[in-house]
């Protein structure tokens, strides 16, 4: 009697929240899936995903979103890496940096956005340094859509300032676990600092690097306040599309479309990290 | 070639002095044990030669080549972690290659180094697993043969058996002196492990709150402790103090409770200038025997708890007042409440002075 | 051990707070800014023509806006001209992005409880309440009102096509063209700033741009910006006479072809521009077209460097976009009476001249913009008169009858843009495909042609 | 005695070791080069914010704050609805902390303690449930809330605000529970406490520190969030939404004060959690 009561504790401490989350997130996300499968007439339909694939928009909202992605994440992990493994020497004062660096953590994409916008725009601050340091004579035209390499650029920039903190904090926590006896070992039997990083530190920090990726990801597809600040929709991408339809279009279906895409390439890419960064059984000890 | 030489060496951290300026040589091709209790400083001094800690003060040699300035990497050593270190992402194969594959060295050279080191420490049938799936014996020899397949002149080793069972330790032991034997590489070996430092150094350096109390090879330390702490640290049990005093006048000799004890004539003009103070008289429990009578040198015990350990008996007695510990052989008949005479050869004192706790010479 | 109490102690703190001021959620009081409490000047006592049912006078009143959004406009609103309001306690409620207030409207209506009582919204947006069944029949409360001297034609917009009053015209606005007056000395050989033609704007910024160096034209083509109404009540008519109806025909290849030679010589961060007061502030742009409320600050913050003047002119005249926002009730408001009075507070010539005085929507009245506005109201109307005086002046609606589906026509306009003009598509090619999507919006919306293209009976449709 | 210890009482000073200065240079310049990039934005909206109107459209722009002037951030501050939209936000953040913290914590503490069936595919499910983009989720929610008579309450903003940071909620404690050794917990037992008492007495003293951090970062989760609160308030916004909808076509100094206004208390959020971020997210990390 008493070890069923045990056995059924777990299911009765999480049942509160799994109410919550199935009732507030996985109900909702379910009535935006059939929106996006339901015509007019209230049957299925893969008309909502045509329309969506044959938007203007599409092609270009599709390339910009895993461009982005393959441009930010690696740059942000090297960033995070190097603010991390800088704490991690624990110097003095280091705490006032953990500081610093972990402010972009709270700070939300619509005030990051407005930020990025001041230093960025015509005759925004960048512009001014560099008129100063008698650089340019004219400022240069960063966010022009005729320029899309600097304009996505600036983006990257923003977004790596913005999102960056959050990896570093993850890599950290990953770091202050391991014992620091195997980075020892490594100097000890003559590894540079950059062989370190590559042949012991990586290695050993890859759960980390996994929760930091999976993380950094799911964020990274849902992220276009910066986006749309900087880019207006010049550089379209898939959930600034999905709001786009939402807000201005005024159709909840093909952005309920535009949402299941974005979900289903979030969970195909978390798939591929989970294989990628996958501690072999054997390294875990499981014969 | 590759002697050692820490010439007053200091680290502080915070307002600890870790390590307060020791010197200390080490010959080429020794094999030198630093000993002590947790928080004595000898892993410091380890990690400041590894050049895994920075010095306040001092310098450190390695043959003849100042490294105190250089960087881990740059000072040509091997290093065997208490943790072992050995990295959980490699095969047992890589992780023996690691150093190698650092310097760089072609891979034939690599493999065939590897495989000399693999079969040193009889690790050939695990290359190609992973750490996880050894058992803790079998990852300390990687570690060993890790640090050894780097040919470096000098190997040091932290705590490097602590982390076994007892049996494994043992037989690590003699391996560890095998190896040693073998590879001549000058070695320093951390332990807080009496009996290894006995039994592997060919000197042993004790310390104690950041200091070289004695430095000597093993016997004398034994035998000939610098002072209390070396007596009481080393041994099992360690060795016994009494406290007495120096007879005022007369032949000088020494009051303990009931008991005069005379010195041996050796010590005698030591003893002679302390008449009338305090003195520590220190035994070690097997030079205490019983004796049927009083006599010359002789003391009054009661015995408090007999503990039969097979090879001999080991008794806890009280002694005027104070508690000392007696090994007896295994067939002597004793029981507890009993009370006996103890006698000893004079020549098996260690006298050390009451407030220093420093041996008289 | 002290860390732990602290935060033991400050989590209970959070949790209580919580509870305690979530149950006292008392509308916070308002802090009237001295500026903009002086900026008030004593008017006549309104004299309200619907008594306000005494009982009323405290009882709030839910007033939900689609148009004065922006946080500088809700103010004056509050503080200014609501201010002598005597009829209900007024909560004005406006929000930039006119769906989240729609929604609203819709939603309160659709569930039955009602908390809005007056709704003021854009022409455009009232088909989609009427369908709705949203709103109260006006016509008792417009006999009353029938003293005022409101311009009939919007009276008539107000029945929605219908026999019933829907909306009491509001306030208007319209798109002008603004000038920094450095870019004067670029003007074309013999054009008059007060009547271009846009082949003219196209050489002026050919003139800027050589001179100086630098694209000084400017577009509000950023995500909320308003490019597509340029395009709907400006570019097109102007050059096709129509909208629909002409939508690929050849004057709207012309059209196409003109505004992209325009547009070379317009600021490339257009894209990002969602008004344009902020490039016109910082010099990024020194010619630009542009809804009136969103290029007022311009005038206000540095009155002495920019002129308003009309919109250019095409081949078949110089269309101009009037904008109508109107005031409906809520069917089932919970004080008519009050909405009623605020209505009839709002349309008296007094509170028309606080509108455009403070923020800048002109008044509906026949009788004229009043004399006592400040400086840089002047200087935009100066501009929006000379528009609507202009010999070859002809006024373009806001797209009519399209309910839920405007932000589709919308999306068809804006795409059109971004085609020809950012991705350089062949311009046939592209009109004709947004052509068939616009066909098979309207057809489906059986949406009859509104002003500028003539009357149909069935669904609009593009030729 | 012959030996070849021999202790030198003057302590010799070790002369200036070059790669230990050359490594601490490297070592303050690279932290210092990256606090100013992180530093720099935010240095520039408050310069924005605290600018004269005349100074936001200046050109070139002053990197000095030579002007400047709090009369649009009094303004913004003055507006209305700023100062109410702050309090809504504090009272749904506090209700946010609250209700993600009584539901996730005893969750938390299950995945943390327990071994039982089916814990990974919870595990990953409320992994997937953050996979979704929130500005989409709002809207079924939305119609949902309305039935509910939850729309436009502070109320109903906080109990999406809940759904939202749950996961976290759930992931961070247990991460903080995995901290607390299990040997206290079974030793209270085993000195008389049931689960419940040993949990009370014992664990939650223990996690409370880290706890209070979570809360905090369940805080900056909900002071944050935008869309939701856009779409399912009006009267009764939170601050982001009051910022989004206001002033996206307000000029460009007050989006600045609103975004400066926006940013300052995350500056004191991480400040007062900065100690336990690692701990935290350490133990996702295992």
């Amino acid at each position: 009697m008493r070890s069923k009561v045990e056995s059924a504790l777990p299911y009765g401490l999480l049942a509160p929240t799994l109410l919550v989350v199935v009732l507030l997130i996985v109900v909702p996300i379910f009535q935006a899936f059939l929106l996006a499968f339901q015509g007019s007439d209230g049957g299925f339909t893969l008309a909502q995903f045509q329309k969506m694939v044959h938007d203007t928009a599409f092609l270009d909202a599709l390339k910009f979103t895993f461009l982005l992605l393959i441009f930010i994440v690696p740059l942000q992990i090297i960033l995070a890496l190097a603010m991390a493994l800088l704490i991690h020497k624990r110097f003095r004062g280091h705490s006032i940096f953990l500081y610093i660096y972990a402010i972009p953590l709270a700070i939300s994409d619509l005030a990051a956005g407005i930020a990025w916008l001041s230093i960025f725009t015509e005759r925004g601050y960048l512009n001014s340094i560099l008129h100063s340091l008698g650089i340019i004579d004219k400022p240069f035209l960063f966010l022009s859509y005729q320029n899309l390499p600097a304009v996505f650029g600036t983006i990257v920039i923003a977004e790596s300032w913005r999102a960056t903190a959050i990896v570093m904090v993850i890599l950290l926590a990953g770091l202050e676990v391991i014992p620091r006896d195997y980075f020892e070992a490594a100097d000890v039997f003559g590894a540079t600092a950059l062989k370190r990083t590559l042949f012991v530190v990586l290695p050993l920090l890859r759960p980390s690097l996994q929760n930091a990726l999976i993380i950094r990801t799911i964020f990274a597809f849902q992220t276009f306040s910066v986006v749309l600040a900087l880019a207006g929709r010049v550089i379209p991408v898939l959930t600034g599309e999905a709001y786009y339809w939402y807000a201005a279009n005024r159709n909840p279906n093909v952005a309920a479309a535009y949402a299941v895409l974005v979900m289903v390439f979030t969970i195909f890419i978390t798939i591929m990290y989970f294989r990628l960064l996958k501690t072999t059984d054997a390294e875990a000890g499981y014969d | 070639m590759a002697g050692i030489k820490f010439d007053s060496v200091r680290r502080v951290f915070g307002k600890t002095v870790a390590s307060n300026d020791v010197s200390l040589e080490i010959k080429d091709g020794e094999f030198m044990v630093l000993l002590g209790p947790s928080g004595c400083g000898k892993t410091t001094l380890l990690r400041c030669l590894a050049g895994l800690e920075r010095v306040d003060g001092g310098r450190i040699y390695i043959g003849d080549r100042d490294v105190t300035d250089l960087a881990p990497r740059d000072r040509k050593l091997a290093m065997v972690f208490q943790s072992y270190a050995v990295f959980p992402h490699l095969t047992v194969f890589d992780n023996i290659a690691f150093g190698l594959k650092m310097q760089g060295r072609p891979k034939d050279e690599i493999k065939r180094r590897v495989q000399e080191g693999a079969e040193l420490l009889q690790l050939q049938d695990y290359l190609a697993r992973y750490p996880a799936q050894l058992s803790g014996g079998q990852r300390q020899r990687v570690a060993v043969a890790r640090g050894i397949v780097m040919q470096a002149q000098v190997l040091l080793m932290d705590e490097p058996l602590s982390n076994l069972d007892a049996l494994l330790r043992l037989q690590m032991r003699a391996e560890l002196k095998r190896l040693h034997a073998e590879i001549k590489a000058t070695t320093i070996y951390v332990t807080h492990d009496q009996v290894e430092a006995l039994s592997l150094g060919d000197r042993i350096a004790v310390m104690k709150s950041g200091r070289i109390v004695q430095c000597d090879v093993p016997m004398n330390i034994y035998d000939d402790p610098a002072s209390v702490f070396v007596g009481g640290f080393i041994g099992t049990p360690p060795m016994n103090f009494l406290k007495g005093v120096v007879s005022a006048e007369g032949a000088p000799q020494v009051v303990v409770g009931e008991s005069r004890i005379a010195p041996t004539p050796a010590q005698t003009p030591a003893l002679a200038a302390r008449r009338g103070q305090p003195i520590l008289l220190g035994i070690r429990p097997e030079n205490l025997a019983f004796a049927s009578s009083a006599q010359r040198n002789t003391l009054r015990g009661h015995v408090v708890v007999v503990e039969p350990l097979g090879s001999h008996k080991l008794l806890t007695m009280q002694v005027s007042g104070e508690t000392i510990k007696v090994s007896v052989p295994p067939d002597q008949s004793v029981a507890s409440g009993n009370d006996v005479w103890l006698h000893f050869d004079a020549d098996k004192i260690r006298w050390m002075d009451a407030g220093s706790g420093d041996t008289i010479h | 051990m002290k860390t732990r109490r602290l935060s033991m102690a400050l989590l209970a703190f959070a949790m209580i707070a919580s509870l305690v001021l979530s149950a006292c959620q008392a509308p916070a009081p308002t802090p009237a800014p001295a500026a903009a409490a002086k900026a008030a000047e004593p008017t006549n006592a309104p004299q309200p023509t619907v008594a306000p049912a005494s009982a009323s006078s405290s009882q709030s009143l839910i007033f939900l806006a689609s148009q004065l959004g922006p946080v500088e406009e809700q103010e004056k609103m509050r503080n200014v001209i609501l201010k002598d309001f005597t009829g209900a306690e007024v909560d004005f409620i406006a929000d930039a992005n006119e769906n989240v207030i729609l929604d609203r409207i819709l939603a309160e209506s659709k569930t039955g409880k009602v908390n809005g009582s007056v709704v003021g919204a854009l022409h455009g947006a009232f088909p989609n309440l009427i369908a709705a069944n949203a709103l109260e029949d006006l016509t008792p409360l417009l006999e009353k009102l029938k003293d005022r001297p409101i311009v009939k034609e919007f009276l008539t917009l107000g029945k929605m096509g219908t026999d019933k009053q829907y909306y009491i015209p509001w306030m208007q606005a319209t798109y002008i063209m603004v000038v920094n007056k450095k870019a004067l000395q670029y003007l074309p050989q013999g054009a008059n700033v007060d009547a271009l033609t846009y082949q003219q704007l196209g050489e002026w910024g050919k003139n800027i741009a050589t001179a100086t160096g630098e694209k000084k034209l400017g577009f509000p083509a950023g995500p909320t910006g308003l490019m597509h109404r340029l395009t709907q009540g400006y570019l097109y008519p102007s050059y096709t006479g129509g909208l629909v109806t002409t939508y690929r025909s050849d004057d709207a290849v012309k059209m196409w072809t003109d505004f992209k030679a325009i547009w070379q010589y317009a600021n490339p961060q257009s894209t990002t521009y969602n008004n344009m007061q902020d490039p016109l502030l910082s010099g990024d742009v020194w010619v630009a077209l542009d809804h009136t409320a969103r290029v007022v600050n311009a005038f206000k913050n540095q009155p002495d460097d920019f002129i308003a003047v009309p919109a250019p002119a095409g081949p078949k005249g110089r269309y101009y976009m009037s904008v109508i926002a109107g005031l409906g009730i809520m069917k089932g408001a919970p004080n008519k009476a009050g909405a009623e009075a605020l209505i009839d507070y709002l349309t008296q010539p007094a509170q028309q001249a606080a509108t455009v005085r403070e923020v800048n929507f002109y008044p509906i009245l026949d009788s004229g913009l009043p004399t006592d506005l400040p400086p840089y109201v002047k200087t935009e109307s100066d501009g929006v008169l000379k528009q609507a005086r202009s010999a070859d002046a002809h006024v373009a609606l806001l797209p009519v009858g399209l309910g839920k589906k405007g932000g589709d026509f919308n999306k068809i306009m804006q795409d059109t843009f971004t085609r020809i003009v950012l991705k350089d598509e062949d311009i046939k090619k592209v009109l004709d495909d947004q052509a068939t999507q616009l066909n098979a919006l309207l057809t489906e919306l059986k949406t009859p042609c509104w002003s500028p293209d003539p009357v149909s009976t069935g669904a609009c449709q593009a030729k | 005695m012959e030996s070849s210890l021999a202790i030198s009482r003057g302590a010799k000073r070790a002369p200036i070791a070059w790669r230990h200065v050359r490594d601490q240079v490297g070592l303050y310049g690279a932290a210092i080069l990256l606090a100013l990039w992180t530093l720099a934005p935010i240095y520039l909206i408050a310069l924005s914010a605290f600018s004269t109107k005349a100074g936001v459209s200046a050109w070139p722009k002053s990197l000095l704050p030579t002007n400047f002037s709090t009369d649009t951030m009094q303004f913004f501050i003055n507006s209305k609805g700023v100062l109410q939209s702050v309090g809504n936000s504090v009272v749904v953040a506090l209700l946010t902390i609250a209700a993600s913290l009584l539901l996730g914590a005893p969750g938390g503490y299950a995945l943390a303690r327990f071994r039982f069936k089916g814990k990974q595919t919870i595990q990953l499910s409320f992994l997937i449930s953050k996979m979704f983009p929130t500005a989409i989720l709002s809207v079924p929610l939305a119609v949902t809330f309305l039935q509910l008579g939850l729309y436009d309450t502070v109320w109903g903003v906080a109990l999406i605000h809940t759904a939202m940071a749950l996961p976290f909620v759930i992931l961070l404690t247990a991460g903080i529970f995995v901290g607390v050794p299990r040997d206290l917990e079974e030793a209270a037992q085993t000195l008389g406490c049931t689960r419940m008492q040993a949990f009370v007495r014992v664990v939650l003293p223990l996690a409370l520190p880290a706890l209070a951090a979570a809360a905090i970062f369940t805080f900056v989760i909900s002071w944050n969030e935008v869309f939701a609160a856009t779409i399912i308030t009006l009267q009764h916004r939170t601050l982001p939404a009051q910022v989004l909808s206001s002033l996206n076509d307000s000029p460009l100094y007050y989006r600045f004060a609103g975004g400066f206004f926006m940013i300052v208390p995350a500056l004191i959020f991480i400040f007062l959690i900065r100690k336990y971020l690692l701990n935290m997210w350490g133990s996702v990390v295992r």
